[in-house]
Parts: C-alpha cells; structure tokens; sequence
C-alpha cells in the first residue's frame, strides 16, 4: 500500500528514527536501529532509481496539495542516482562507525552521533528529493546543523575550531541561497521549481533573476567547496571523526553539486545559465584552477586527512568542470563522477580511519610500514587511490574517460590535456602514501608494536566500497545508463545541435 | 469628540515624559540618576500612552487586552528598575554623594 | 504616515548596525542586537507581518540575547583590538552591495498590488484558505497545512540545534545540595517573578491555542513558555529549575515534538491520504484540517519548549561550573 | 521621484544586509561574528516581508470589513527561516563556549596561531 508513498519515506524515516535514537538511551541499540532505517532507505531509493529510469519523473503532493500551492516532491533519474549514492554510503558509514566511534567519541555522545547522523541524513534526502526552492533551503540547513554537530563531536580541540569556521561560511553560503530564492520568489510569485523554471523563462536578462542566480550560484559554491570558497572544508575533514569524514567526503558536497545541476539545468535552463550569463567560462577557469591548486596543495600535507581533503577539492572541480562542458556527455561525466567519487573517497576516508583507530595518528609517518601490518586496509587504501588517480578498470578511470570525451567533443583540447595533467598530480599524492606504505620501513610511531589488522566491522563497509570501485570500473552499464539517462533530461532545454554527439559543433557554432 | 481630546492629551503628555526620560538617560551624570530618568519611560509614559490608546477604543475586547498590558508593565517595569539599581548596589556602585564624600575623607 | 514611520525606524536599524560595527564592548554590542532585533519586529508590524514580529521579538530580542549573554559571561566582554586592519572584506562587503542594489533596479514597485508575487500562487491562499482549512489566520493555514512539509523540516532543525548543543555542552545534573541558590537578597523580584511566572506560562497556551485565530502559534508558544522557565531558573537559581523540569525530560520531551509531528503525517499515510494530509484525519475535511493542525502545532510547541529551555540549561550550566572554583 | 518611492525601502534593507555581512566577514571576534550573522540574516528577512507587503493592506488574518490583505506566504517562510537562525545562533554559541575552554580565547587570530603549533 505504500508503493505511492516511497517518495516520502527516505525523508521522514530517518527524521522519525533520529528522535527515537535518543529515547533509545543505549549505544549499541541506537547502531542498531540507524543502520537499519539507513538500510531501509537505501533500498527505497534504489528501488525509485529503478523506477524513475523506467518511468522518467515521479512526484508526490505532501499534505495532498497539488503544487503549485504545497510543496511538491520530485525525483528524476539524476536526484536518484545521488539519493542512493547517499543512503547507501550513510548505511556502510554507520556500519563502520560502531567501531570508529567507540575510539573517538566519547562514550556519552554515541547516541547524539547516531541521532545527528539520521538528521544529516534527512537533510540530504530532503535537498535530494524536494520540488520546492525554499524547502530545499529548510533541509540545507538541517543537513548543515546536523553537519556541524558531527564535526565537533571529535576528541581533537582543533576540530571545535573547523566547525566553527565552517558553520560561519556555511550559514553565509544558506543565506545568499535565501536572498536568491527570495529575488525569484519576487518576479514569479511561486517556489515550486517547475513553476519557477517556466516564469523564469518569460523574463530574458531580468537584472533582479540575473542577481537572484549569482547569489544562489555563489551560495550553493560555498556549499560545495568550489575553488577559492574552498576554505572551510580542509580543517572540517581532517579534525572531524574518521566516520564523519567519510560520510561527509562522499555525500554532503556531492548533494551541493547536484543543487548546482538543478539550479542550472532545471530552474534557469542552460541556455540562459550558460549562453546568456557566460557562466560556462566562470565555472571552467575555477574548476581547472581547483585542480591544479588543490592537488598541488594536496601533495605537500602530512596529514592524510588533510591530503585527501584537498584531494576531494580537486574532485569537485572535476565535476563542475563536467557541468562547464556544456553537453549532456559533460553532464553524464561529471554526474558519473559524483557517483564513483562517493564510491573511492568513502573507502579512502575509512582506510585512513581504520589506520587512526589501530595506531592514533594519520601523519604519513603512521604510514610507514604498514603495507605488512595492516595489509587489507592497505590494499584497499591503495586500490581507492589507483581509482583517484584514474587506472583502467577502476571506477574512476571510468568518470574521467568520459570527461576527456566530453572535452574532445566540444572541441576543448587543451581542458583534456589538462585534465590528464591533472592526474598525473593525484599519483603524486596518493603515490607518496602508497610509497610510505610498503616500501619504508616504520617509523619512531610504529616501529617495534605490533600493528593489528582492522576490525572486521571496519573491514566490511570499506571492503564492500572497494569492489564496488572495481565493479563499476568494469560493468559500467548500471551507472552509464542512470547518469546517460539523468544527463539527457536534465539538458532537453539545451538547443538541440548542441546535446548530440557530433564533434563538428566548435565553439564558435555554439555562440 | 470629548474622548478624543483626552486621548490625545494623554499621548502627548506621554511622548512628552518618553522624551524627557531619553534625556535625562543621556544628560544625567551617574549611573542611579540616568536609571531615575529611564523608569519614567517605563512607568509613566508606557501608562498615559496606553491610558491614550484605551480612549480611543470601542471599549470591547482590545481595550482590555491593553488593559492586561498595562498591568503587566506596573508589575514589571518597576520591578526591572528595582533590581538593576539593587544589583549596582551590590555590586559596589556609589551614588554621587557618596562618591564625593569618599574623595573628602582620602583628601582629608 | 506608515512611510514616515517606516523610514524612522530602518534609520533607527541603520543606526543600531552601524554602532555594532565599531564598539568593542561585547555587552553593549549584544544589547545593541537586541535592540535591532526588536526595531525589525516594530517594521514587521509596520508591513502587516504580525505573526513574523511576534516571533522575531520573542526569538531575536529574547531567547538570542539571552544566549548570548550567557556566552558572555563565559567569554568576557572585551573585544581585543585588532590591529590589522585588511581592505578584503570592505571590498567583498561593497562588491556583493552593489550586485545587490543592481537587482533591486528591476524589482517590482515596493507595495504594488500588481507585483508577481502578489499574483499567482498567493491570492488562492488568501481567498480560499478560511473555506479550504476552516482557519482565519492565513498565515497559521499556509504554515501548517499548505507548507507543512517546511514546519516539520524547521522543528527538525530545533531538535538538530538541540542535539548539537547537549553533544557541545552537556547537561547539567541534578544537584540537591545546591538547591538554596539564586538570586536570594532580591525579595521584590522573587515576589513579582512568583506573581508574573504563572501568569506568562497561562499566555504561552494561550498563544498556542489561539495561533488560529490570531498572531501565534506552536513556535512563538514554545519560545514564551520556556522564557517563564528561563525567568524561574534566573530568579531561584538553575539547580532548583532543574529539580522542577529535569534536563533529562526536556531531552525526551524534544524528541517527542518531531514525534507528534511527523506520527500525525505517518497517521493520515495509514488512513489513505497523503504524507501530511490532514483532510483523512476526520469524515468532514474541515474538521480534519483543524484537528490536524492543532495536533501538529502541539508538536512543534513541545518540541521548541524543551529544546529552547535545555539549550537555557546547558548554557547555565556551565556558567554554574564556572563559578565554582 | 517614484524611482525612490517605490524602492528606498529594499535599497535601506542592502545596506543594513552589508552592514551584517562586514560584520561577519572583518571582526575578530567570534561572538561579534555571530552577532553580524544574526544581523545579516535579521535583514533578509526585512527583504522578504517587504516584497510580501500591499500597500493599504492589512495583517492576513480574516477581519470583516477588510478587503486587501498582505501576502502571507512571505510571513510563512520568514516564520521558518526565523528559527533556522535561531538554531544556528545556539549551536554557534555553544562551539564558542567550547572554544573558549580549548584555547583560552575567542579571537580567531589568536587561536589560528594556536592551531599552526600543534
């Protein structure tokens, strides 16, 4: 009877459990009953992934008012594909944080975390799932309390500091998305997205909707780290707890970029974003610099955390670089990449935790030797950090192919060979730690201990993140086809000579 | 007609009080004086207004709605000015009086 | 005349901000922020936005300042001087002002009834809503039924504030042997605050009943009542407010909140409507309507009650630990 | 003349927005930096009440004898985004009482010299 219903339930089942995580009063009871409403979700959202690349779009009327007087939730294929990227990786981050947590939080907050974690979870459902402008704002910031909630639950005095830092920038960024919704709200009278997107497309250089969506773009690249609004997320990543980290690293500036795609393609429509406002060339230069400033700021850290940050600041720019492309394959790129990028820096995230755990440190020093004594958390470190870099069979050579396709195809020569380029700096950085690993001998930390392996609670959820990198590194149809499809909907309202595939379209034809 | 001369005499002579109370909260010298002057704000003033504002109602359910205000404000304004000039106290604060007599014995 | 008064107090506003800018003295620049707080809930009246003033003075004027007064004692209240003085964020500052004021160039006449968003979506809520939801008070209809979705999202951001703030600071335990504090030499303020306490919290249900019919409801409820609690707590000392409502109620008390809500959404799911449908919960849809939104209001009163009031205790609490040598 | 008439009231709302926002972005300190968030965000909700205000309106509650009423929707969404800063206000002065604990301090250069050591 609820099929009609499954629209809702990723939101309200973890906003009904997050309370009831704190009745629940006992720690492991809490793990418990989150990993399965986690677990619970991801199958509803797999299954709406299924269904919305059968049927295209659903939506669901909450309260039973059609749109556009309540709120109307939406969900195509791209929203799917990020919505199950989210659960899925909330549900194995839960499953590894049982062990994690115990180490680094202290014992009286364990149901706090869960609690905060369902809340999280929630806001990212919601931004993933809702039809509504302002609604996106409201779980934006549920997520985002919650987020802040998550980081500064770690030991480390410094990580009261990054949440600090990034509840300023964060609220600053939901604000300018508040002024934005506010300046479209003004000229149209309604919220609903689809609503807006055709009212929207009456005014042709409005200077109100031009502000309206440099004000969101710039809100929405705070939330997403683009370069040089990057600033809040390297400390937030390296002081928050490993669990933490690898559950915000793979989702929360992953459900930004898809609120970027949906403000571009969906509301404004691309023609307007990128060839009235020029956007494409902003968002290009910035996704390159991000690249190259980022990786390089990458290969220099000691600290891992700090070095895979950095890492996840370049990635965005890959994705964002996607979105520049203008084309529905750039699109598919970089949505394909939102998805693998989930997949690598999940399990890089736990590897590093899984090190934390056994030895309490994440200097490359900790590193050393530990190819040998820790040799499956390793192994998966270096087969996460082989996809970073972009080796074949991996999922990340997967995103990258295409992206160099889609720069091949608009006639960006030189954005592709940048783009290689750009690789080649990920083996810098992941080398470094690949070579600490298993060529030099340990260091004053570990030297003469005897280093266990992992918990296997810690192994699974990572384990299960490194074959899934190898699977869709090899049997790309399931992701391809999802991204393909999302990919095309979201460009229908580029004009049609430049969706198709031919590679005679040059720059100068589009303008 | 009668009503509406005498609500406006008491606004005015409540504006008139709200504003020598700013005043004096600006021109008095210590602390217990300008705390003197902002209670007349509080207490006077916000009474004639609202005595001003009743007038000029039907008389129904908002005049006693501003009523209710009324009272609440004489319970409270008074209140808050009797415990900030007490916590002052408390905490050491001399009136000007004081203050210059404490200089007279050091001098002496 | 409304110009007029507009224009006095956005003058006042600016004055207020420009002030915060430049003092160092925290104590005053908080104050300052109460007074602005309050000053905008005067302009939201002025504009016909009753029920935002009431909260914005209940929640800016009020619960913030107090927090952050709380924070001050903590913190102390001298702003240091900071001698490096860099043009970045002016530049930012006027950059972002002039985006601003270039979109204000083709917005719509400020109070034109004509303007778009007076237009398409908002005329059905105001003439249908008193027949579609049975309530006079427009706000409390689109608020709590058209756009519930949102109300549940923001008590959910209350119990996230909540959460956030126990996992920071902690509760505060019950100690008996501390229970003969407060502010004991003050005998007319114990007097007035045992006359006026009862009195506010009889007004917070008043409020939260009443929210359909006039300015009010569940949140502004929920703020005034945990401001009574609050008044007790600063007036007969926080280890006897505890002692009356444990931090460990308030805790199950906030989580009940979301409860309510979202069960009401999850009840009309199971009588065949959908998420939130208040129209399933009664045979008339009226009556339906009614029911459901004084339910979930109860909901959002509740939870903003406790959450309020706990993150009061936390805040206290470690003011107390902080004064304990 | 109606230039100004029509839009003194959002060019105001700007500047008193710009005022929060160089509060948050240039003070040092981080209690005063919540404060200007507070008043940043307290502005762009005059913006929203303003864009949902009718001239010779009244408050939208049914009254008899009233025809025009303001737009509620804007009240709506102002009510809700209200206790989103509210929320955020809490949980931003609770990482301040913590940071205060950690590093003795709450002037951001101070403690990023701090952090940089360890």
């Amino acid at each position: 009877m609820f099929e009609q219903h499954l629209l809702v339930l990723p939101i309200v089942l973890p906003l009904i459990a997050a309370p009831i995580c704190i009745l629940l009063m006992k720690s492991h009871l809490a793990w418990v009953f989150a990993t399965i409403i986690s677990g619970l979700s991801f199958f509803i959202s797999v299954d709406l992934l299924f269904a919305t690349l059968e049927q295209g779009v659903l939506n669901y009327a909450v309260g039973g008012w059609e749109s556009p007087w309540g709120i109307e939730l939406r969900i195509d294929a791209a929203s799917a594909i990020v919505l199950s990227v989210v659960t899925g990786i909330s549900t194995l981050v839960l499953v590894y944080a049982k062990e994690s947590i115990a180490k680094e939080i202290d014992s009286s907050r364990h149901t706090l975390f869960y609690s905060a974690h369902l809340l999280c979870l929630t806001g990212l459902s919601g931004i993933l799932i809702t039809g509504d402008a302002f609604n996106l704002f409201v779980f934006l910031e549920i997520s985002s309390l919650s987020t802040y909630t998550l980081v500064s639950l770690a030991s480390d005095k410094r990580c009261l500091t990054a949440a600090f830092r990034y509840l300023v920038m964060g609220t600053i960024g939901a604000t300018f998305i508040l002024i934005g919704v506010g300046m479209m709200y003004m000229k149209t009278g309604t919220l609903n997205m689809l609503d807006l997107a055709n009212r929207i497309a009456e005014y042709d250089g409005n200077r109100t909707i031009n502000t309206g969506l440099a004000f969101i773009l710039v809100g929405v690249s705070i939330k997403l780290a683009l370069f040089p609004l990057h600033m809040w997320l390297p400390p937030a990543y390296t002081h928050a707890p490993s669990a933490v980290s690898a559950f915000l690293a793979s989702t929360a500036t992953k459900v930004a970029v898809y609120v970027m795609i949906r403000f571009i393609f969906t509301i404004y429509g691309a023609e307007y974003v990128f060839f009235t406002m020029d956007m494409d060339i902003i968002l290009m230069v910035l996704a390159i610099v991000a690249i190259f400033k980022c990786s390089f700021m990458a290969t220099v850290q000691s600290n891992i955390k700090t070095v895979l940050a950095y890492s996840s600041v370049a990635q965005i720019g890959y994705m964002i670089l996607g979105i520049s492309l203008v084309s529905s394959t750039g699109l598919m790129a970089g949505l394909l990449h939102v998805f693998n990028h989930a997949l690598m820096k999940g399990a890089l995230f736990m590897a590093v935790g899984a090190v934390f755990y056994r030895i309490g440190s994440v200097d490359i020093k900790a590193f050393q030797g530990l190819g040998k004594q820790m040799p499956l958390t390793m192994a998966a470190f270096a087969i996460a950090g082989l996809s970073i870099i972009g080796v074949p069979l991996t999922a990340g050579f997967v995103s990258k192919w295409y992206l160099v396709t889609a720069a091949i195809e608009q006639q960006h020569w030189i954005v592709a060979f940048l783009v290689l380029i750009g690789s080649l700096l990920a083996v810098v950085y992941i080398g470094r730690i690949l070579e600490a690993a298993y060529f030099k001998k340990p260091s004053e930390l570990t030297e003469g201990k005897t280093i266990k392996e992992a918990p296997i609670l810690m192994l699974i959820p990572m384990w299960i993140l490194v074959i899934a990198n190898i699977y869709f590194g090899i049997d790309t149809s399931l992701s391809v086809t999802a991204a393909d499809t999302a990919a095309q909907w979201l460009t229908q309202s580029i004009p049609e000579p430049f969706v198709s595939i031919p590679s005679v379209v040059t720059e100068e034809t589009i303008k | 007609m009668i009503l509406e001369t005498l609500s406006i005499i008491f606004l005015v002579l409540g504006a008139f009080f709200s504003i020598t109370g700013a005043i004096g909260l600006f021109r008095f010298p210590d602390f217990f004086t300008r705390v003197h002057a902002a209670s007349i704000t509080d207490s006077i003033a916000t009474l004639l207004i609202i005595i001003g504002l009743i007038l000029r109602t039907d008389f129904g359910l908002i005049a006693v709605k501003l009523l209710f205000i009324l009272i609440f404000l004489l319970l409270t304004s008074p209140t808050a000015s009797h415990a900030l000039a007490k916590s002052a106290r408390h905490g050491g604060l001399l009136t000007m009086a004081e203050t210059r007599d404490d200089k007279n014995k050091e001098a002496h | 005349m409304a110009v007029f008064i507009d224009l006095m107090l956005l003058g006042m506003l600016a004055i207020t901000a420009l002030r915060v800018i430049f003092l160092k003295d925290l104590f005053a620049v908080v104050m300052l922020f109460g007074i602005y707080s309050f000053l905008s809930a005067l302009i939201f009246v002025n504009l016909d936005a009753v029920d935002v003033a009431f909260t914005e003075a209940a929640v800016g004027a009020g619960i913030s300042t107090v927090l952050m007064l709380g924070t001050l004692a903590l913190t102390g209240r001298k702003e240091k001087t900071n001698n490096h003085k860099s043009w970045l964020p002016l530049l930012v500052v006027v950059a972002t002002g002039a985006a601003l004021i270039y979109g204000t160039l083709d917005m719509p006449p400020f109070g034109d009834p004509n303007n778009p968003a007076q237009q398409h979506v908002a005329p059905r809520y105001i003439q249908d809503s008193p027949q579609e939801v049975g309530l006079p008070n427009m706000v409390t209809s689109v608020l709590a039924s058209y756009r519930g979705f949102d109300t549940l999202g923001e008590t959910a951001v209350v119990f996230a504030a909540a959460i956030g703030v126990f996992s920071l600071l902690g509760l505060p335990k019950r100690d008996r042997a501390a229970i003969e504090s407060g502010l004991k030499s003050h005998l007319v303020l114990r007097v007035v605050a045992k006359l006026i306490i009862p009195l506010i919290l009889l007004f917070a249900l008043y409020v939260q009943f009443h929210g359909d019919y006039g300015p009010g409801g569940g949140f502004q409820a929920g703020v005034i009542a945990a401001a009574a609690i609050i008044l007790y707590a600063l007036v007969f000392g926080l280890p006897l407010a505890t002692h009356v409502l444990q931090p460990s109620l308030l805790k199950v008390l906030a989580a009940l909140g979301v409860l309510i809500y979202a069960g009401t959404g999850v009840v009309s799911l199971f009588l065949g409507g959908n998420f939130l449908d208040y129209n399933v919960l009664a045979s008339d849809p009226i009556a339906g309507q009614h029911l459901g939104i004084i339910i979930i209001e109860l909901g959002v009163g509740i939870t903003v009650f406790a959450a309020m009031l706990a993150i009061f205790y936390a805040f206290a609490g470690q003011a107390e630990r902080k004064n304990i040598p | 003349m109606s230039f100004i008439i029509d839009y003194y009231n959002y060019w105001i709302v700007v500047f008193l927005m710009m005022a929060g926002f160089y509060i948050v972005i240039s003070a040092n300190n981080l209690v005063k930096k919540v404060v200007g968030l507070n008043i940043f965000q307290t502005s762009v909700f005059m913006m929203y009440i303003s864009i949902g205000k009718v001239t010779n309106g009244s408050a939208p509650i049914v009254a008899e004898g009233i025809t025009t009423y303001s737009n509620p929707l804007p009240h709506v969404l102002i009510l809700t985004a209200i206790v989103v800063g509210v929320a955020t206000t809490a949980v931003g002065l609770a990482l301040i009482v913590r940071i205060k604990r950690a590093y003795g301090t709450v002037e951001e250069n101070e403690f990023k010299d701090k952090d940089d050591l360890i």
